[in-house]
């Protein structure tokens, strides 16, 4: 009997500790990950049962951490790197962008970069600044890069061993505010390739693309929707670099219409390369244009107005009705 | 509230300290202390009557505010009025010492948990537990006060000291700026990088450190070996360490290196060795990586506790003076609870109202949609 | 008399010695920018003529420059930052993404940021590694920057001068292989606003939209086309954030189609932002999806190949081709 | 071409030039030298015979053979072959030195000036001109040299070596790592938090750095004050300065800074003082910033003329020996240029030849597209 009802926390630690049992070249790192066992209990008891020396605290230094999880890597390990928190990758961002991403190209396929940096990222939580953010465009626009976001535990099981097992970096964004949400996790099911994105819903009328913590919201404006008499179709993203446009294409020639939700920024957002590429792919089926619910053109704001910020239900049903007003 | 920082203080002479500096061996006996735990006077023997007991009334007075502050918000935080507070107990004196060695036209740059050293600059504390009921990134005019906004991401702030510094040095001000951070924030690129432009402009900028053992749950010898206040002679500039939880040394401390900086001689390094007494924030619990006897030894060292016994010790305060302040404690986080309790949120269109300081299409879209889909719900709730 | 003939890099110089002399508050700083005038001389005889307290070289460290600025301009100043070369920015993308970009908003207006932060960027000089990419869409997502790149010596004049007077950060994109281009400057006309974009070229049958480097490859294929019969119009948007969709929604309104180019990759580049925007803007004028033209999804090649991946004049005429097709 | 470095030297006993080091008062008379501008050797002289002649005589040819390579790539890039050159003259005791030092399983993470050091870990020069002739950014298998691609984003490697260096001591191998890096690059975060995670996790790596006084343009007064070799001290590990135009005292130095990373004492700063005797690259014109007094003051310190003065005064050396090191010079430079001069660009499909290590829709996609598009030129060009 291999399923098993798990938050998604709970979900990525015994992916990290059955990475951690089936490989000795794999090690965690990162601020707090050791006896705290990481600021939100991710990597909770894997230093007591794998050591110091496979689970190590690093220095407060993000550019370190990456900077070192580059060099473990060229020596044969297979580094799961945290950072504690969306807004603190930024330090490390020139390790990731003009290094990790491109050692394999530099070296023209003689050194690979079997490297995972793990970001609880988004808001919801009532953080203070820098603690809400996500910036997967960011990392999207980088090549050489791979950058992928569960949404719900047993992807979170399976995506993070697959991201790990990968030979190329992986940022592998946490749905910091689904954490805590369950799901049946089957260890035993044979993953599907960690770049597909999932249909999670039927419907016929309007597509809604997510990934991460808006899949939650699209369900629920789905089912919201089904109330009124509408269908919607849900698709779980899960990675945003390479996007699987096929099955976002295969939806919309059907449906017609498609809106795209993330908590990012919408401003050179991820739903606006969906939009382009989707819009040249279905230039002949589209009803409406494809549109973009997402944050706003500002700095993540204080707890206190982060609702009004962060795309809801509503919001997301206010852009189908736009579309289906085509 | 006190606003002191402003006249000159009467403790042992500075050039006596900085040559107490100097003259140290490679390695010294330990931090450099006044006052030592059980609140007698070391050092300077000759340097009688010492610190003015006016002084060290406020010292008190100041102390004991911070920790009232700390412990109202503390309690406010688990009421679920505040989304999150880290507190200061434990370095009191570090912050309270430093704090009172800074003149008005001095600069500070606090890192997330300078609480008393905000106190001391006169920002209402209620400002700072705006900040963490999330109502706010900011909470009180900097300009004002010469207290920048609090830093969160840790260590970015030190380049900004360093930066202001060079401004203060460009218009030859004869002011100073001083930046705080943790013992953890020293591994980060950015301080490193502040202590070399520092070094280099000789700019007139104290680098605080408060060396509280911890980095979350990462013990200090996680981020470096060998004595920490070391790390400035290695930019080429002088650091020292002292007792963090003596607020007579840090006072002393900090005046010399503000007077060093301040007249031209660049960049000081002050380690503050202290404790963080309590959790790492009110989201952290630190019996999870730290021991309890640890705890208890500091404790032993609580830095209010010996400036207490040495005034009264000393004659120099009064039962009516301790019962005062402690009033005035109680009375301040009384006022915090109240205002805290009835703050009302910001105003929704907070989100769009300081993106860009000049007209911008793309926030003025985006508010206008916002506006419009508000006023939808307004409509069908009217319907 | 006030129109002289000059280079885009002359052009740059001129306008910071004419800000220099404006305002004492003014600051040059970078590495090199001082006795040497910068590895493309553009802050050439500045420091011998303001000073090294106004012209500063700074250590190597750029997030030390621009945290240092960012200091600076808390205390008055108005720091113009130099960045070598685009691949160089990285170490100080912490500093302008979570402090520059955020201090205006997190004070709520009490605080300023007039930072301008040069970086040559862009190919097709034959440089090394790291010293021809074009960073610009990890730039614009960024909430509370002003992203901007001059495509000649006019513009360039008067564009710095209006970044140097903004009050809000601005990054300022200078096309370094267009430095060594002459055009007329006319240091007397006032400027038109920063985040214009400009139609440089009249035309009916299709909307070019470039940037930078690559107007005067569209004015080239504009040129070429018309050999053809085909008429082209270019717009020179100037202004990567905020994006003036105005101006480019009217073009597009009468030609009705689009292809937007630049030499940033496509994937999550600025012309998804466009091709989205002016979709769901236009979506019942465009008779072709919006096309872009930019970079792969591939670290910037090395020399001898940059010719292939850069974008010309020949792959602009065939993305006119494909649009004209629909 | 030698490979050196497997073999251990037969130079001055370790210990006692690490006893030299820890003995070394605070300010030490000047950086560690056996070998002055005149050829004549200091220290030790207990030590006779120093150095073996074979030792030196290979440290000559290496040395020659760097300038060799160096000379006819800054002609080739003059002649339009390749884009740029970074010239190494003048830094080539510092690069032969401290590579000879090395063992085979030592993994060296070079910046970009170090073809000297490529050179002595049998790296084929003309690979190395084929990075700068632009026709590939990486040039060789770092796997089978042992010697990482060079790193143009200045100190960013630092950390590259470190975590190496990590993983080195986690497997118990018993080798080091050693980075190499400028003056300038000092002043980056990265070096800094290079030496943070070194000394905290005791990482078997030298940092070797080759002090030729500018960073470009900037002298290295621009970068630090102070002297530079005492920033390891800051950051809790040993730091020495050598004298880097003497090839014996910085091979005796990084010999033993490497045994000492190799039996567990942590990470070793080597200050090595030299001077860029040419332009910072082909680009680069050094009269706008700097006197031709200080050219001529460091050619006199050649580190080339001190070894050939030693070698021919001790007899260690014939006139053939020199010529035969003269000819084998001329004759890489000859082979590099014909190898060059035919050397084939890159296949067009290179651009998306190793974005990922495992598939990628997207790469696959752009390549077909790319392709299809090739092909309809072709098309074109028939019809
Ligand atoms: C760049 C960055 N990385 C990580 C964090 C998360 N974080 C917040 S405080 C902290 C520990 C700071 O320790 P120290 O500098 O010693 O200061 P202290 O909290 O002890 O006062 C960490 C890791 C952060 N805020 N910024
Ligand atoms: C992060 C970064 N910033 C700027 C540059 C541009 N640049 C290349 S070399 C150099 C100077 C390096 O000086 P130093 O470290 O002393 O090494 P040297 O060239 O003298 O060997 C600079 C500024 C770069 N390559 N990387
Ligand atoms: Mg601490
Ligand atoms: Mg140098």
């Amino acid at each position: 009997m291999s399923t098993e009802s798990m938050t998604l926390a709970r979900a990525l630690n015994q992916s990290l500790r059955k990475a951690l049992e089936d490989d000795p070249q794999v090690l965690v790192m990162g601020e707090d990950v050791g006896r705290l066992g990481g600021v939100f209990r991710v990597t909770e008891g894997l230093q007591k049962d794998f050591s110091e020396e496979r689970v190590m605290d690093s220095p407060l230094a993000e550019s370190g951490i990456v900077g070192t999880a580059i060099g473990l890597a060229l020596n044969g390990y297979r580094p799961v790197v945290e950072i504690q928190f969306d807004g603190f990758v930024f330090p490390a961002y020139d390790q990731i962008v003009t290094q990790l991403a491109k050692v394999h190209a530099r070296s023209r396929g003689m050194l690979t970069m079997p490297v995972v940096i793990r970001i609880p990222y988004g808001g919801g939580i009532g953080a203070v600044e820098h603690h809400s953010d996500s910036p997967e465009a960011l990392f999207a626009h980088v090549a050489g890069l791979r950058v992928v976001s569960p949404s719900n535990a047993a992807d979170a099981y399976w995506m993070l061993q697959q991201a790990i097992r990968s030979d190329d970096p992986v940022i592998f964004f946490e749905p910091k505010r689904r954490y805590w949400d369950t799901a049946e996790v089957d260890r035993a099911v044979p993953p599907v390739d960690l770049h597909r994105a999932d249909v999670v819903r039927r419907g016929t009328d309007v597509t809604l693309v997510a990934y991460g913590p808006m899949v939650k919201v699209c369900l629920e404006a789905a089912e919201a929707a089904a109330e009124e008499g509408r269908s919607l179709e849900v698709i779980d993203l899960r990675s945003v670099s390479p996007v699987d446009f096929d099955t976002v294409q295969a939806s919309v020639e059907r449906t017609r219409r498609l809106v795209v939700v993330h908590e990012a920024p919408v401003f050179f957002g991820a739903g606006a390369e969906i939009a382009a590429r989707i819009t040249t792919r279905c230039f002949y089926h589209l009803e409406a244009p494809v549109l973009r619910v997402g944050g706003y053109h500002a700095p993540y704001p204080p707890a206190r107005l982060e609702e009004e910020y962060l795309p809801g239900l509503d919001r997301v049903l206010d852009a189908v009705d736009r579309s289906l007003g085509y | 509230m006190t606003v002191p920082g402003t006249e000159r203080s009467h403790a042992p002479d500075l050039s006596r300290v900085l040559s107490a500096f100097s003259s140290r061996a490679e390695e010294p006996p330990g931090p450099i202390q006044l006052l030592t735990p059980e609140g007698t006077l070391v050092h300077h023997p000759d340097d009688t009557p010492g610190y003015d007991p006016l002084r060290l009334r406020a010292f008190y007075r100041d102390m004991v505010m911070a920790r009232s502050i700390d412990t109202e918000a503390t309690a406010l935080q688990r009421q679920g009025e505040l989304g999150l507070w880290p507190p200061l107990a434990g370095q009191e004196a570090a912050q309270i010492g430093s704090a009172h060695a800074l003149r008005a036209d001095d600069y500070a740059f606090p890192s997330y948990r300078e609480h008393g050293v905000a106190w001391c600059r006169g920002v209402d504390p209620v400002d700072v537990v705006r900040l963490y009921r999330g109502v706010t990134n900011g909470g009180w005019d900097p300009r004002e006060k010469n207290f920048h906004l609090y830093t969160l991401v840790v260590g970015s702030h030190a380049l900004h000291a360093t930066g202001y510094a060079m401004g203060l040095a460009k218009r030859g001000s004869g002011a100073a700026a001083i930046a705080y951070f943790g013992d953890g924030a020293t591994s980060e690129g950015d301080v490193a990088e502040a202590f070399t432009f520092a070094a280099v402009h000789d700019a007139p900028v104290v680098f605080f450190c408060q060396n509280n053992q911890w980095a979350i749950s990462e013990p200090v010898e996680r981020q470096l070996r060998g004595p920490l206040y070391r790390r400035a002679a290695g930019f080429g500039f002088p650091g020292v360490q002292v007792d963090g939880n003596d607020v007579l040394a840090v006072h002393a401390v900090t005046e010399a290196a503000l007077e060093h900086a301040r007249t031209g001689n660049g960049p000081f390094f002050i380690e503050a060795s202290t404790y963080r007494m309590g959790a790492h924030t009110t989201s952290d619990d630190p019996t999870r990586y730290r021991r309890a006897a640890e705890l208890d030894e500091w404790r032993a060292k609580d830095p209010i506790d010996r400036v207490r016994t040495h005034l009264a010790e000393a004659g120099h305060a009064t039962q009516e003076f301790f019962d005062d302040v402690a009033t005035e404690g109680a009375e301040l986080a009384l006022r915090i609870r109240r205002q805290v309790r009835t703050m009302p949120d910001p105003d929704r269109t907070e989100v769009f109202g300081h993106v860009y300081a000049d007209g911008h299409p793309l926030v003025d879209e985006e508010r206008a949609q916002f506006a419009a889909y508000q006023a939808s719900f307004a409509d069908q709730e009217v319907k």
